[in-house]
Formats: C-alpha cells, structure tokens, sequence
C-alpha cells in the first residue's frame, strides 16, 4: 500500500508538472481525476456541513444523532431555515423551462443581501478606518521621529492624495491634475512592484517541497 | 487602538462611583454599584491560615449595560487589586462570578493579572443578573463586594455609529443625485479607462480570428461583490459579444455563478435580438475545489486557444498560473480584480488591469448610459471627501502637535470622531 | 410579475441589510443571511454537479474528442460521492464526521487530492519566474519604478541585499539594502494600498446602490437592459 | 526522430530512472550525492549556460519560456544533492535562540506551538526538527500544541524524524514523560489567553485522547508559570504576534520564535523591544539553527535551493531588459 501511495503521489505529480512542457495525454489524465475528485469532494462536504449540519439538523434537531448513534433531544427546531430551503427549491425550478423565471427570486435575493451588506462593510473598514489611519502627525507623536520617518510620513500623505487623484473618472487627466495623476500611478507601481518582489520569495519555497517529494520521499535519492 | 490613556480609566471610575453613591438616582437603572453584602463562597479552606498568601480585594466594581447592543451584554470594570503589580505581584489573576436571577453564584471566567473590565456576552434580556470578582493568589482567593441586580436593556439605534450612518447618507445621496441628474439630460464628463476601451476591439479581435473569448469570474460565490461586479461587467460584454457572433466560453467554480452566468448571457443575447444564439452550454460548472477549477480552466486555454481572455472578479493565488498561461497561447487579457495583493500578477502578464475602483465603474461605463455614468460622478464626490479629510486632518494634526494650538487641535479630535467606526 | 418582483426582492434585502448595521436587534441578520446562502447554494449544487454530469456524458456519448478523459473524471466524481455520503470505510460509522481519518474518503483526499493540490499550487514558482522575465522591463517611466521597486525588496529579502550593502556604515544604514526594502514597504507602497482600498470601498459604494435601485439589472435576464 | 518518438523516449526514460532508484530505495541504496568538486563543476556550468543565454539574447535569439522554467526546476532541484560546505554566518537573533536554550537546565519544560501548515512547511519543518533535536539530546521535556488545525499532525511528523536519529533513539524517549502532544486548539490568540490562567481548560485531553491530568509530564503544569521557554514556529495569524502580545507581555514567558521569511520582518520590532528573545527567519534561520544544533537537516539544502532560485530569477529579469533594450535600440535606428 505504501509503495503504491507514493508511486501514485509521483505519477500526479509528474503529470501536473509535464503541463509547463505542453499539454499532453498525461496532464490531460491527471486533469481529469483532479476535477472529479475534488467536485466529488466538495459535494460531500456541502451535503454534510451545510445541507445535513445546517439545514436538516436545524429544522429537525431531533433527528440528529450523536457521536454514538444515539438520538439527541432537547434542542429547540429552527424553522426560519425553512425560507432558505424554500429559496433553494425555488433555484431548482430552472430545471423546469415554464417556471424557469421564479428561479430569478432566490438570485434577486442573493444579490440583495450581498450589495447590502457589502456595502456598509467595505464603507466603514475600506473608506472610514483607511481615511481615519492617515490622518497622523507628519513629524511624530512628539517631536521625536528621525528624517527617515518623516520622509516616510510625507511620501503616504503624498502618496495616498495622488493615489486617489488617479482613480477621479471625472476630470481628464490633464494639466496639474494630471501631473498629480501619474504620481499617483507612479505610487501604486510602487505597490505593484513591492508586492511581487515580496511574493517571489515566498512561492519558492511550495516548489522546494514538491522537489523534495520527487527526490527524497519518492525516489529516496536524497536523505 | 484605544486612544484613552491607560491612567485616567480607574480615576474616572473612582470619581463615578463616588458621585454614584452619593446620588444614587442619576446613574439610572442600568448602572448597578458594588454594594457591600456578604458573599458565601469558601475561600480555599484546606490550606492553613499562616501560609495562604491573602491579597486585596478588587474594588470600584461597576457592572453596566452594554450600550447599543441587543441587550445581550454586561460591561463589568473595577480598579484592581492593589497587591496586583507588575513586578513580582501577589496576585496571579481573577475570577468572575455571575448570580442570575439570585442563584447560585457560577464562575464565568479567568483573566490574567493587570485586568479591569470584563464583557459578558452570555445574558439575556428579562433577566437580573449580579457579579462580584474575586482576586487569586497561589493559594488564596478574595471575593470582591457584590453588584446590585441589572437586566441587559435593548437599545434600537446604534448611536455610536451615527456618523457612520451620515457618512453614508451622504455619500449615498451623492450617488443618487448624479444619477438623477444624469437622468434628467445632464451631459457629465467621464474620462476614458484604457481597459475598458479595449473591450470592443478584444473581441472584435476574436471575431476576426474566428476564436472564442473565455470569461472568468473569479473563484468566490455570488456573496461577494467582486462576482456581482464580474457579472454586471459580462452582461456589457455579453451584449457585444452577442452583435459580433463571436463565440464566448465561461467555465465557473460555483454552481449560483453558473446559474447567474447563464441568466445575464441569456438576457445579453435576447436584447441584441439573437435568443437563438444562446445555449447553456457557454457556461459550464467544473469544480468548486481552486486548483482543480484552475488545471481544469488552463487545459481549456491550451486547448481552446481563446483570443480574448477576461479575468475579473475576485482571484487568489491562482492570478499568475491563468493570467500567464494565457498568455502562453497569445489571448488579448483584460483582468482586473479588487485584491491588492494579486493586482501586480496581473499589471505583469495581462494586456490590460482594471484596478480596484476601476472593476466596479467597469459595468456603468460600458453601459454609456447617462444614469449609469452619474453615480460615477457621485464615487468622485466621495473620493473628494476623502482627499480634503486626509489634507485637513494632516495639517490640523502637525500644526496643533507643534504650537499645541487647541482650536487646530479640536479639529483634528472631530475629524478623526467623524470617520471613527466605533 | 416577472420583471418587477426580483427588482423589489433585491430593493427590500439591500435596505434591511444596510440598516441592519445600525439597528442592534437586527445584529444577527448578516448570520442569517449567509446560513440561508449556504443552504442556497447547496439547492444549487443539483444544478452544478448535474451540469458536469450532463457535459461528460454527453462527450462521451457522442465520442467527442477526449471523451476517455470524461470516464475517469466520471468515476472520480462518483466514488467520492459514494464515499462521502455512504460514509465508507469510516471508522467512526454512519454518524461520524464525513472527514474522519481512515475513511475512504480522506484517504483518497489525502493520497490524490493533496499531492495534485499542492502541485498545482507549486506551479506558482515556474510562473513567477516567467512572468518576471517578461514582464520586469523598463518598457517606460511606470515599468521602471515597477521594476526597481520589486529588484530592491527581491535583494532586500535575500541575503545579496546584505553582501551588497552590508559594508555601509550604521550612521548611513538607511542606504542598506534591507532597510530600504522595509521602508518601501512602509511607506509607498502603504500609500498606494490605501489609495487602492478607498477607491475599492467607493467603488463598492455606488455598484451595490446601482444593484439595489434596479439600475443595473442585466443579472436579472431583464431584457431591456 | 520524430517529436512524438523523442517525447516517448523521454517518458521512458523518466519511468526507467524512477523505477531504478525506487529499486534501489527499497534495496538500501544510499542518497545520491555531489561531491564539492562536482557541484562545483555543476554550478560552473549553469552559470556558462546562462551566460550562452545571455550572449545569444544580445545576439537577438529570444529564448522561450519553457527554457525559463527548466532554470527554474535545476535551480531548486540541483542544490539537494550537492555537497556545499558553505560558511554560514550565524546572525545575532538565531544565536540568541540557541544561546537561550543551552541556558536551560535538564529537565526543563519547553512549550512549543506549531502554528502552519503543509505550505510552509519547507521553511518552518526543519527549525521544527532541529529544535526537538537540542531539546531531546540535551534531555529537556516538550510539550507540543498547535493553535493551527494541521500544527500538530506537523508536530508528529518532526517528532517522527528526529527519534528515528540514533543517537536520540537510545535515550529510549517516553511518550507522556519525556515530551507531549497536547494538539490543536480553535480559538485563536484566546487559546493562549486561557493558557495563561490554565492550560487545562484549553487542553482537557493530549491529541490521543488521555485526560490531562493523567499524563505525567503536565499533570503538574498549571499555567506559563510552570514553562521555562517558550518557541511558535508560525507562519500567520494566529502566531508569533499573538504570543508576544499575550503570553509575554501579559504573563511575562521567555519566548523565542521560528517564523517564514515572508513574516520575519514584521517581527523585528520585538525582537528589537526584548519581547522575542531570538528569530528564525526563512530557510536562512533554519540552516543557521542545523548548524548550531549540528542536525544537519533540510534547512541547509533548502536554503541553496531556495538562493539558487532567486538568482535565477534575477539573471532572467536582467536577460529579459537586456532583450529590450536589445530590440529598443533597433527599432530606434529604424526610425
């Protein structure tokens, strides 16, 4: 069984790897048992964790068994559950092409709830907090920050200023605004350019531990 | 976070607690003072006399309702002990006893040595609940004196966040405005985004090479609004798709995307007058699982070649494998997405990057409808508002620091209170 | 009737959801929500898994290209599904957690899921590479301060950044190559973040209102949009 | 020959190779290795064959993409086998780490949270085992806890390891005595709050499921009271931050941490303020910890991998502008 788990974590392996040559009957392969265990997978755990867990449980708890099998009673049913079930049926009646349109209900729902709640979600942490962090004394709390920190200081207020100037739909980029503008951009290449020599060093590292699968665990060529 | 200095807390509760038992009438219902009554709970018996280390007990114990909240918090603070100390303290942490509906006392937590407030998130409303803390030492605990009954009250309005609510009214009523001034025949100006200009000649691209355009929603579910703006976005390019006669492909790793994938194309293709045109099958569900949802979408690109690719929505490490692996097959990329950290991956290997902002605009510049166009005019209004609180606050807070200036300061105190979420 | 309804559903939702945030006793509303999302997109999941079912049938019954390939991804399909809902080889039984060690389903997810993951995840490293020999050229004025800002934090966070710069004096240390790569990250880059968010945050602003008014209805299958 | 017939001939050839060095795994054939001289050589040759890139880029061949990753692969996979005695500086914050350690008197209880998972394990696995390596020779207790779901399952797998070294194997290590894993805990940075006043409440069971109080090695361990030193191998949130901010500043433990490269930087400050007594940081920390503890793991060879890497990507950003401004120049004379 051993030998067979590790040739079989080789063989995937080596076929997701054949992809960066080109696509090939291998990769193709690997493509294929990969998409349907992992769909497989996930239908499961939705069956179990959100459908079974969730909702089942929740509308009948005393349906529910314990760890040993046995019934569990004395928790109060949870009947608003049943509107979500609903909206779900209701999502169901696409398969069929004369009520197809009700299924717009539950998805008129979903996009509702998600603009909704989204909405004040990213005003108050993306917009407040982030307007309310740069409002900080250039030179220090008191007095005391080194040239490095002011400088610091001033490129953010700078930098954020400029950075919001780029993205006004309103106004062509022309004239000072403009000017003001490619400081902006200049600022987020500046982000860009940080986050990805940042990232590089980081995704190295998953690469080392797939070699080593091969080599070591594998192959037993390395110790 | 707290911008209250740690010092002035016990001071301010110890001044309360005096006006509190001197005018028991004007701190209200809801705040209950430590009274003195007899607590019977055993301090640790086994141990002698002679070697029990007895500390202090914890005094000023104020239990309140929390403000603004559904009624299902206590606030509980106290001045510590004063054997509590930093450097070697007797005390070593405190426990906190809760006596609903005068039962029997139940401990409810530990804190660690230094505290002075507890939340209890455990109450209901239509119960009166009291508390007192007790102070441990290795061997010994002091119980503290015992608060008068309260109930957790409901409140209706989150007065805290007040500010928040007009920030948004009035960033809202921005948007609303422009978009009804729009409605009424106002021209507005909208600067032209490159991405965006590029969408027409993309896909007349993919016409001319006889090749399908792929669309990528991103790998997140309908609840998030990255999705919701992909999707606004592919109901635009849809419709022009839809005029061209091109061939649109959009593999997705969520079944509800795929229903609404389907239902904006469907529509698309109806208003370009062509329902004829549209089957199901340009929207496919293939796994929810990220990887495989990505080996999936790659084998598609390699094998497909689209000449058009659009990634827009919300995307995760898998930005770089799909942004150059369609690249690898020579499609016209135009991505854009509202997570910061993958934005570099795809300003490196897509024609075009939507960035941030950008992504939600896409759908009301597209559309060229004068509405549509006016609540981008009310986004500016609040990025205006953002700019001036940003250079206000910075000046108001250097020049007040530096000649202590108390009107400048006072600027400041109500510019950060006025953007403060809590 | 087809039309108007979904629109109000979404207005009615939108507005409770935005002043949920204000009205305390609404506090678990947001919870609520996303229990009934959950239970949504499970309903959904016929949907998307009959879909999959639906296209590999179909190649294969009409012997389209690669149609082997929709066998195997078929059978993955199927005995991870008979797996996981039959609890097979679960130790613990019919009521135990679906994810127990020794089921048959966690053994598979262990044996050929996690290898094929973080393979796929690995790729990352071959890509990263590419990209950069691509894309990092001083093709204008932007390109460059891209390319400049990620070679400083690529040396900074290598020991080169230190071998290189390392012989500078402690009183001119901001010129290490270390510390530049931390003040970059600092300072720039925070800026250019916070502008990114406030847009991102204004942005969302305007898209959920233009949701929730009904003037962006094309999700909606409305026709005249 | 064919492009077909190549590309067969190549899996062939891949499959023969795997099926021979499998052979030989089972058969006890030793690791493959490079002596200096070799690796050396190898090096040389990598580094000429990029300089051939590089001269045939100016010359106006623009190699392809997939040449970029085959770098990429030898980069990463070369420096496993090779032999490198390189002369590794041991920076102040892993010295203060070990320093810490050897200071601890036998029998010592040391705490040590493992806060990742399978993706980092590259960088954090061998501080792991080197760590449990000084602790077990030099005869300190361990008791191991994870505040990330999979911490523990790596907790095993180092413990796994390192008994399997002979010289640790015939000390004849107890499970429950001489080290514990107490295992994973939901809560986040509360965990270690509740840790502070009693471990118990966090842990009522190690992760095989014996009662607490019936395992000898922590019967008798209330709180941080009863820890001599603290190490989180961490890799986010729950980590090194939240260890800091609780269990030192609140309940004053001596702690040193092992962190990925990506995160170490962020922690500098404390180290700085005396909160972190000593880092590890990347795989650079990992190799400079083997060599301390003389367990001569991954760390090192993961190191050069990883080094290795990072130059390649460098040579390739600089192949790719001098490309540019190759094709820059002569556009320019066109026009």
């Amino acid at each position: 069984m051993e030998h067979f788990a590790l040739w079989l974590g080789g063989f995937l392996t080596l076929g997701i790897f054949s992809f960066l040559y080109k696509d090939n009957p291998w990769y193709k392969l690997t493509e294929a048992i990969y998409v349907g265990i992992s769909a497989g997978y996930f239908v499961v755990v939705y069956f179990w964790d959100n459908f079974y867990s969730k909702f089942w449980v929740g509308v009948f708890p005393h349906k529910r068994l314990n760890e040993a099998g046995e019934l569990v009673a004395g928790v109060e049913p949870d009947y608003w559950l049943i509107i979500g079930g609903v909206l779900g049926l209701l999502m169901l009646m696409r398969l069929l092409p004369k009520v197809g349109w009700i299924s717009r209900w539950p998805l008129a729902f979903i996009v509702g709830a998600t603009a909704g709640l989204w909405l004040i979600n990213y005003f108050a942490s993306f917009v407040m907090v982030q307007i309310q962090n740069t409002v900080t004394p250039l030179f220090g709390a008191d007095y005391n920050a080194s040239l490095f920190v002011i400088v610091g200081n001033i490129v953010v207020a700078v930098g954020t200023f400029t950075g919001l100037i780029y993205f006004f739909f309103s106004k062509e980029h022309k004239g000072a605004f403009g000017s003001a503008a490619r400081v902006g951009i200049f600022f987020l290449m500046i982000t860009f350019g940080a986050s990805f020599g940042y990232t590089v060093m980081s995704r190295m590292s998953l690469l080392i531990g797939r070699i080593d699968f091969l080599f070591g665990d594998w192959l037993g060529m390395i110790r | 976070m707290s911008s209250h200095p740690m010092t002035s807390r016990p001071l301010y509760f110890i001044i309360l607690s005096f006006l509190f038992t001197f005018f028991p009438s004007c701190g209200g219902s809801s705040i209950a003072l430590a009274q003195a009554e007899p607590i019977d709970i055993a301090t640790t018996q086994m141990i002698p006399d002679s070697e029990q280390v007895v500390v202090e007990p914890v005094t000023s114990l104020i239990a309140a309702d929390h403000k603004y909240d559904d009624g299902g918090m206590i606030d509980l603070s106290w001045v510590p002990s004063i054997d509590d100390q930093l450097v070697a303290s007797r005390v070593i942490g405190y426990k906190v006893y809760r006596i609903e509906d005068e039962g029997e006392p139940e401990m409810i937590s530990e804190l660690a040595p230094g505290s002075n407030t507890y939340n209890d998130q455990s109450v209901e409303r239509g119960k009166l609940y009291s508390y007192f803390v007790s102070t441990l030492s290795i061997n010994a605990e002091t119980p503290s004196v015992r608060t008068a009954p309260i109930e957790p009250q409901r409140e209706w309005l989150n007065y805290e966040l007040l500010n928040v609510l007009i920030m948004a009214l009035v960033l809202g009523g921005a948007v609303i405005y422009f978009i009804e001034t729009a409605r009424r025949g106002k021209k507005l100006f909208v600067r032209k985004i490159a991405g965006l200009e590029a969408v027409d000649e993309a896909i007349g691209r993919a016409t001319e090479m006889g090749r399908p355009i792929l669309f990528i929603p991103g790998i997140l579910d309908m609840d998030d609004v990255q999705t919701l703006a992909a999707l606004t976005i592919l109901g635009r390019v849809a419709r022009i798709i839809a005029d061209y006669d091109t061939k649109i492909f959009m593999p997705v790793s969520r079944s509800l995307v795929m229903t609404a994938g389907r239902e904006t194309i469907k529509a698309s293709y109806q208003a370009a007058g062509r329902p004829d045109a549209y089957s199901d099958d340009m929207v496919t569900y293939i796994t929810d699982e990220q990887f495989g949802y990505v080996a999936a979408v790659d084998g598609i690109m390699v094998r497909e070649k689209p000449a058009t690719c659009f990634l827009l929505g919300a995307f995760f490490a898998e930005s770089l494998i799909l942004a150059e692996t369609g690249n690898s097959v020579g499609a016209i990329q135009i991505a854009g997405t509202a997570r910061p950290a993958q934005l570099p991956f795809f300003i490196a290997a897509c024609d075009f990057t939507l960035i941030g902002e950008e992504l939600f605009a896409a759908s009301a510049y597209l559309s060229g409808e004068p509405k549509q166009m006016g609540s981008l005019k009310g986004q500016d209004v609040g990025k205006a508002i953002a700019m001036a609180a940003i250079l206000i606050g910075i000046l108001t807070v250097t020049i007040g620091d530096a000649w202590n200036v108390e009107w400048i300061q006072n600027i400041t105190t109500g510019l950060v209170d006025v953007f403060s979420t809590r | 009737m087809k039309r108007q309804v979904p629109i109000i559903i979404t207005f009615l939702i939108g507005m409770i959801m935005i002043f949920s945030f204000f009205i305390p006793p609404l506090e678990g509303l947001e919870q609520t929500c996303s229990l009934f999302f959950d239970v949504i997109a499970v309903f959904a999941f016929f949907l998307g898994g009959g879909n999959l079912m639906r296209i590999h049938v179909n190649k294969l019954r009409r012997r389209k290209k690669d149609w082997g390939f929709s066998i195997v991804t078929l059978g993955g399909f199927f005995i991870m599904l008979a797996a996981g809902l039959l609890k097979i080889g679960n130790p613990g039984g019919i009521a135990a957690s679906p994810t127990t060690e020794g089921s048959l389903l966690q053994e598979i997810f262990t044996y050929v899921f996690l290898p094929l993951q973080s393979t796929m995840y690995a790729l990352l490293a071959f890509f990263v590479a590419s990209a950069s020999y691509r894309a990092f050229r001083a093709k204008n004025r932007e390109a460059t301060i891209l390319l400049i800002a990620a070679f400083v934090i690529l040396l900074g966070r290598t020991p080169f950044g230190m071998l290189l710069t390392g012989w500078i004096p402690e009183s001119f240390s901001v010129l290490q190559v270390p510390n530049m790569a931390i003040w970059i990250m600092n300072s720039p880059n925070l800026a250019g973040q916070r502008a990114i968010m406030i847009g991102i945050g204004l942005g969302v602003i305007s898209m959920s209102l233009r949701l929730i008014l009904g003037i962006e209805r094309t999700y909606l299958g409305d026709e005249s949009a | 020959m064919s492009t077909k017939a190549k590309e067969i001939l190549a899996l062939a050839l891949i499959f023969a190779f795997s099926l021979i060095f499998y052979i030989g795994k089972v058969l006890g054939w030793g690791a493959v290795r490079f002596s200096t001289t070799v690796s050396l050589i190898v090096i040389l040759l990598v580094a000429l064959s990029l300089l051939w890139i590089l001269i045939l880029t100016i010359r106006g061949h623009l190699v392809e993409r997939r040449i970029v990753f085959l770098y990429v692969g030898i980069a990463v996979a070369l420096p496993l086998f090779m032999t490198l005695s390189q002369r590794i500086a041991i920076s102040p914050e892993v010295e203060a780490v070990y320093n810490t350690l050897e200071g601890l008197p036998e029998g010592s209880k040391v705490l040590v949270s493992f806060d990742y998972d399978p993706p980092s394990a590259p960088e954090l696995q061998p501080m792991a085992e080197a760590f449990l390596y000084y602790c077990f020779e030099h005869d300190l207790k361990v008791i191991m806890m994870g505040l990330w779901p999979q911490g523990p399952m790596q907790a095993n797998m180092a413990i796994e390891k390192v008994l399997s070294d002979e010289k640790i194997k015939s000390k004849n290590l107890k499970y429950g005595e001489d080290y514990v894993n107490l295992g994973f805990q939901a809560g986040y940075e509360f965990v270690i709050q509740r840790m502070g006043s009693d471990f118990r409440s966090m842990f009522p069971t190690d992760y095989r499921g014996t009662p607490y109080e019936q395992i000898p090695l922590v019967k008798n361990v209330k709180n941080f009271s009863n820890i001599d030193y603290c190490f989180n191998l961490s890799s986010g949130f729950p980590g090194t931050r939240e260890w800091v901010q609780i269990a030192v500043d609140r309940y004053g433990v001596t702690l040193g941490a092992g962190n990925t490269a990506v995160q170490a930087p962020q922690m500098y400050p404390f180290m700085r303020a005396g909160q972190l007594v000593g880092l590890l940081g990347g795989m650079v920390g990992a190799a400079e910890f083997e060599f301390l503890t003389k367990w001569i793991g991954k760390g090192t060879k993961f190191m050069i991998s990883q080094s290795f890497a990072h130059v390649i990507v460098i040579a390739f950003i600089i192949i790719g502008n001098v490309a540019f401004f190759r094709s820059e120049r002569k556009t320019g004379l066109k026009r």
